[in-house]
């Protein structure tokens, strides 16, 4: 496959120009200070420059994901959800027209500067470093997800190779700021949303990992470039074989098991807003409140992404850019969980717990034999 | 983790008016809940005391802000009988089919408050989208969206306009068609019969002893309506069935509600074609002397205005019976052991309105 | 049951005791009994004329004297009996139906609240619409109002 | 089954075929509008009949009777002294000449008032309409109280008058002092003054004599009436 940015090149492209002016400057100096030349020569050499090429990369990734990514799932959201409801969605801030019919593509701007202008309120009797960390715990982790989603063969910011391990992890960090937030937030809707964030940590990060299981039997890899590496090599059908294909029990699975870890709509029982008003997001206000609610967004891609590269053959596609394909996959994995979170009740508790336990995981069980058996026979 | 107490309310997202729940959690358990009723309370019957007769039908309206021409029908019919008064044919039937319009209008306001409190914000605006269209009919009717001031004592204001039976009969095909539709994302719905099924069982003997009445008695599989019990206006020579559920818990009471809706379709097409001519309006004594009641059916249950008038301008003592106050009374055993979710689905399920409740 | 039945099968088995028999509509039947033998006839009226419903408890502010109103329903046998029972000013007291029905429990509260009509065995007499640091009784005749001042 | 086969499409399938179809629906053409940009004037004019908004009051149907004010059950209506000049064309206060210039006209507390339309369906001369306009916000309340000009409108003068009241005063000469006030008063000019009964000085007292026919039931005879002789019976 072959892309039309080599995101890795151009940051070291970058990278280099850089740390040669730096270069530049010491060894001028250097002429009276011998130690500062030797110091500009270690500043040029390959490992420090691989070093800067990721930090700028991965600053990249970062705008791209919470900056201009970010805007455009949020809009997405915002204007479906709206359109599921028979209405317009938002409207009227936006580029193009300022009228009913506008697209209002800058409401969510509009949100944030509201969100940053109003007053941080912490709670009297709160464990206030508990109380702080906790949404920039949730906010980090979300976008440290996206170091190792690569968008492409050549564009990500680092190539782990047990990438697979490092996302999930990342991911399950999260629900532990949830009980953080809810126990040091002193309310008693906070404490049950964050106990309940708890009891769902504990149910549904078994079978999230479970139906990963058989992707990496069948890809034979933890990492993220490999498998999609695996999906592109043409089957006996003559197609490329995207693991939705046998595994989906697995698909299910996680996007069930996805949602539980996103606290969307059917499962969103931790901030379940009719009985717990926010849950544990209640006492939270201001960009707090805004960098947790943002971050959700973040992590929803993030899962989208991650069906992308796991199910659906990451950014394999003909004539167009491998790095479109894939944000394309990605956008419609997105669409269709947010489809799925406007038409579901809010489950409870046990019932959530019991289809955790009685159905998702005997499922992953079931797609790790099929993969373990395609795999005997060959097919994969 | 030991016992605790919640304050539910007066403004928290379950309480759908301005009361307060104080329930006792022990973990995710109800063990003990009180309603406190009173923040909404206005002295309705004090003011009804120094105005006459005809200035208590708007007053009235605002007994129930969701279902406001039941009262004050409730009123205008109690008033009837203690003068002994016999309303025109034509009258009764304009009557019966704006009662239906604002009992389908008031049902799919609860549907509205009911499905978020599941999670379901959607159906919220699907409901509040075929709302609209029968606040249309009642406002081309009536004259007004939401308080009508419609019944008269010896009539109804005004009669239909010209046109309105073939409106109506439009709407009411849209309507029984997207009722037929709603049956895909509720009853089929997996997850919401998950949540309302076998939960705040309220039996046949409890729901008798408490006082409980309307859809949430006749979920209790016991067939009481009042509109075939003790049948007012003309419900008796009109073609429905009383709804009735079988197990007594949230399921039964929002199918009993929507079959309502549904049945209320039925009465208004045979209303409309039944229809006879004549007067709207009779004249009525101004000053009566008796004492005098009707039970009628609101959309929540059984509602009860007893009227003294000792021949002055204004009633000596009216007493508001309001459903939801003795419904009131049943919530902690409704409530007991379920959990804190269940809550929201057992309390969206009473439809609670404050308004009468707190009088 | 037509409501002469009623009154019949109350006339035998109270006697005297049930006065002022009025029949409004025929599946009604209007009583009035003294206040002593209140909770007996409601009990007699539940357990064996079937009134399984209270629809509601109503004090009345006469110029000499209260009265309570209590309307019973009875589902199976399709009458209703209205009862209206003579309460003294001097000395308040009834006794509490919410041994017999419990959905007399809220409507008695009401009109201990609005009345001041104190009901002898209730379970739980606060005051449920108003606060509980009130002292005046709104629905009596003589009660004028406050202001804010 | 089949009722089997349903239940397990319950779990993902016909919810999300619900919203989809309404999605479908309103990709397009969502149903609500957004309302300060845009009104649905169409279906608001369709749906006039009996509506109940702001108030406009005919002056020259208006016989300044009170009887709105009398009706209204939130006390918003409150009439206003106005002069008019000789040629003004609309009924007169009375027909007293002293009062010829003055007229009374019903001005409307718009804050208070509660949309019942009774001051509309119990005036005797329909002077009263209510236009479908609900957009009555103001930034300050006292911007609320529209005075009698503002709900002013001209149509023509009233063919009918009509007692909706359905009351009637009756005399009792026993105590009538023969003073005119009710005649003064009477809007509709239904008194007239006869000898009665009893004798003062010599001279027997006027009383009043009503044309039942002409008489709306307002009761103005009753109010300024100082002795009380005057009460209202039903017809």
């Amino acid at each position: 496959m072959s892309s039309w940015i080599n995101l890795y090149n151009i940051s070291y492209a970058i990278g280099e120009f850089l740390m040669g002016i730096v270069a530049a400057i010491l060894n001028f100096f250097g002429q009276w200070i011998g130690p500062l030349s030797d110091f500009a020569d270690w500043l040029m050499s390959v490992n420090v420059l691989n070093l800067v090429a990721i930090f700028i990369g991965g600053a990249a990734v970062m705008v791209f994901v919470s900056i201009i990514n970010l805007f455009i799932i949020m809009w997405i959201e915002r204007k479906m959800y709206g359109r599921i409801h028979d209405r317009r969605g938002i409207m009227l801030p936006g580029p193009w027209k300022k009228t009913h019919k506008g697209t209002g593509f800058l409401q969510n701007l509009a949100d944030g500067m509201k969100l940053i202008q109003k007053e941080l309120i912490t709670p009297k009797n709160a464990d206030k470093w508990m109380y702080d960390i906790a949404p920039a715990i949730i906010a980090t982790t979300s976008i440290l997800a996206f170091v190792a989603i690569p968008f492409s063969e050549t564009f990500y910011v680092a190539n782990i190779n047990a990438g697979l391990i490092f996302i999930l992890a990342i991911l399950a960090i999260a629900p532990l700021a949830v009980v953080l937030a809810g126990w040091s937030s002193n309310n008693k809707f906070t404490l049950i949303g964050g106990l309940r964030g708890a009891a769902l940590m504990l149910s549904y990060e078994i079978p999230l990992i479970l139906s990963v299981i058989g992707v990496i039997l069948l890809s034979g890899s933890l990492n993220p470039i490999e498998i999609v590496h695996a999906q592109q090599q043409t089957s006996v059908l003559g197609v490329e074989n995207w693991y939705i294909i046998p595994l989906f029990p697995a698909v299910i699975v996680f996007m069930v098991a996805l949602f539980a870890e996103l606290e969307r709509l059917p499962f969103d029982l931790p901030e379940a807003e009719a009985e717990l008003v926010e849950g544990w997001l209640t006492e939270y206000s201001g960009m707090r409140f805004g960098l947790v609610f943002v971050s959700k967004w973040v992590r929803t891609y993030a899962g989208a992404a991650l069906i992308t590269i796991l199910f659906l053959g990451g950014w394999s596609g003909p004539v167009l850019p491998g790095e479109l394909w894939f944000i394309i996959k990605s956008y419609i994995v997105f669409v269709i969980i947010v489809w799925a979170t406007w038409s579901f009740p809010r489950s409870r508790i046990d019932q959530i717990v019991r289809i955790g336990w009685n159905w998702l995981i005997p499922i992953a069980i079931i797609s790790i034999v099929i993969a373990a058996a395609f795999k005997w026979v060959g097919w994969f | 983790m030991s016992d605790m107490w919640i304050n539910m309310g007066p403004q928290h997202p379950m309480n759908h008016g301005l009361w307060n729940l104080k329930v006792r959690v022990d973990g995710e358990i109800v063990v003990e809940s009180i309603p406190v009723l009173g923040y909404l309370h206005r002295g309705v019957e004090k003011l009804c005391e120094k105005r006459d007769y005809n200035q208590i039908i708007p007053l009235m309206d605002r007994l129930c802000y969701v279902s406001s021409l039941t009262w004050s029908h409730a009123y205008c019919i109690s008033v009837e009988e203690m003068m002994g008064l016999e309303v025109p044919d034509r009258a009764k039937y304009l009557r019966v089919i704006a009662l239906e319009l604002q009992r389908v209008a008031s049902h799919l306001m609860w549907l509205a408050a009911f499905a978020p409190d599941l999670g379901m914000f959607s159906a919220y605006l699907y409901s509040m989208r075929e709302r609209e269209h029968f606040l249309d009919m009642l406002q081309w009717l009536t004259g007004a969206r939401m308080n009508q001031n419609y019944p008269r004592i010896g009539g109804v204001r005004n009669d239909m306009p010209a046109g309105f039976p073939d409106r109506c009969f439009k709407e009411l095909d849209y309507f029984e068609k997207k009722l037929e539709q709603y049956k895909q994302l509720f009853d089929d719905n997996k997850l919401f019969r998950m949540r309302t099924m076998g939960v705040g069982v309220l039996s046949k003997e409890d729901a008798l002893d408490l006082g409980v009445t309307g859809p949430a008695l006749r979920g209790s599989n016991c067939p009481i309506d009042m509109r075939t019990h003790d049948p007012y206006e003309v419900y008796d020579e009109l073609d429905w069935e009383v709804q009735v559920g079988k197990e007594g818990d949230v399921f039964s009471r929002y199918a009993v509600r929507m079959g309502e809706m549904r049945e209320s379709c039925r009465i208004i097409r045979d209303a409309l074609k039944k229809i006879p001519d004549g007067p709207v309006r009779v004249k009525a004594p101004l000053r009566p002397t008796g004492q005098g009641f009707r039970r009628t059916e609101d959309s929540r249950g059984e509602a009860l205005i007893y009227v003294i008038g000792q021949g002055g301008e204004s009633p000596y003592r009216l007493k508001i019976r309001s459903p939801i106050f003795a419904i009131m009374r049943a919530v902690p055993v409704m409530l007991k052991g379920t959990s804190v979710a269940d809550l929201l689905a057992i309390m969206g399920s009473v439809d609670i309105c404050i308004g009468d409740t707190d009088k | 049951m037509k409501g002469t039945e009623v009154a019949g099968a109350l006339r035998e088995h109270f006697g005297d005791l049930v006065s002022d028999i009025v029949f409004p509509r025929e599946d009604l039947v209007r009583v009035s009994v003294p206040r002593d033998s209140i909770f007996p006839f409601c009990k007699f009226l539940r357990d064996e004329l079937h009134c399984e419903h209270l629809n509601l408890v109503t004090a009345l502010d006469w110029p000499e004297d209260f009265e309570c109103v209590y309307h019973l329903t009875s589902y199976l046998e399709e009458y209703m009996v209205e009862l209206h029972v003579k309460v003294p000013k001097d000395d308040p007291k009834i006794a509490s139906l919410s041994e017999i029905w419990r959905a007399a429990d809220f409507p008695e509260r009401e009109a201990y609240d609005m009345m001041g009509i104190t009901f002898e065995g209730h379970p739980d007499l606060r005051r449920i619409l108003l606060p509980d640091d009130v002292d005046y009784y709104p629905l009596r005749k003589d009660f004028e109002g406050q202001s804010d001042e | 089954m089949a009722k089997k086969k349903r239940r397990l499409k319950g779990w993902i399938i016909q919810p999300m075929r619900f919203t989809l179809r309404e999605m479908r629906q309103a990709l397009w053409k969502p149903s609500t509008i957004l309302y300060p940009l845009e009104k649905e004037r169409d279906k608001w004019e369709a749906l006039r009949e009996n509506f109940r908004g702001h108030h406009e009051i005919d002056w020259l149907k208006c016989i300044g009777c009170r009887l709105c004010s009398r009706v209204c059950p939130n006390q918003c209506i409150t009439m206003e002294d106005i002069e008019v000049d000789e040629n003004y064309k609309g009924p007169r206060r009375s027909h007293m000449s002293e009062k010829k210039n003055r007229i009374h006209r019903p001005g409307v507390d718009i804050g208070r008032c509660l949309f019942c339309g009774n001051c509309g369906e119990y005036c005797p001369t329909d002077a009263w309409t209510q236009t479908i306009l609900v957009e009555l916000t103001e930034f300050e309340r006292d911007a609320l109280i529209y005075s009698a000009e503002q709900v002013k409108t001209e149509g023509g003068p009233s063919k009918k008058l009509i007692n909706k009241i359905l009351e009637n005063p009756k005399l009792d000469v026993e105590t009538c002092i023969g003073c005119k006030r009710c005649f003064n008063e009477c809007p509709t000019q239904c008194i007239t003054m006869i000898p009665g009964p009893k004798m003062r000085k010599d001279k027997p007292i006027e009383i009043p004599e009503f044309d039942y026919s002409k008489c709306i039931g307002c009761s103005t005879c009753c109010d300024v009436c100082k002795p009380g002789s005057l009460t209202m019976e039903e017809i």
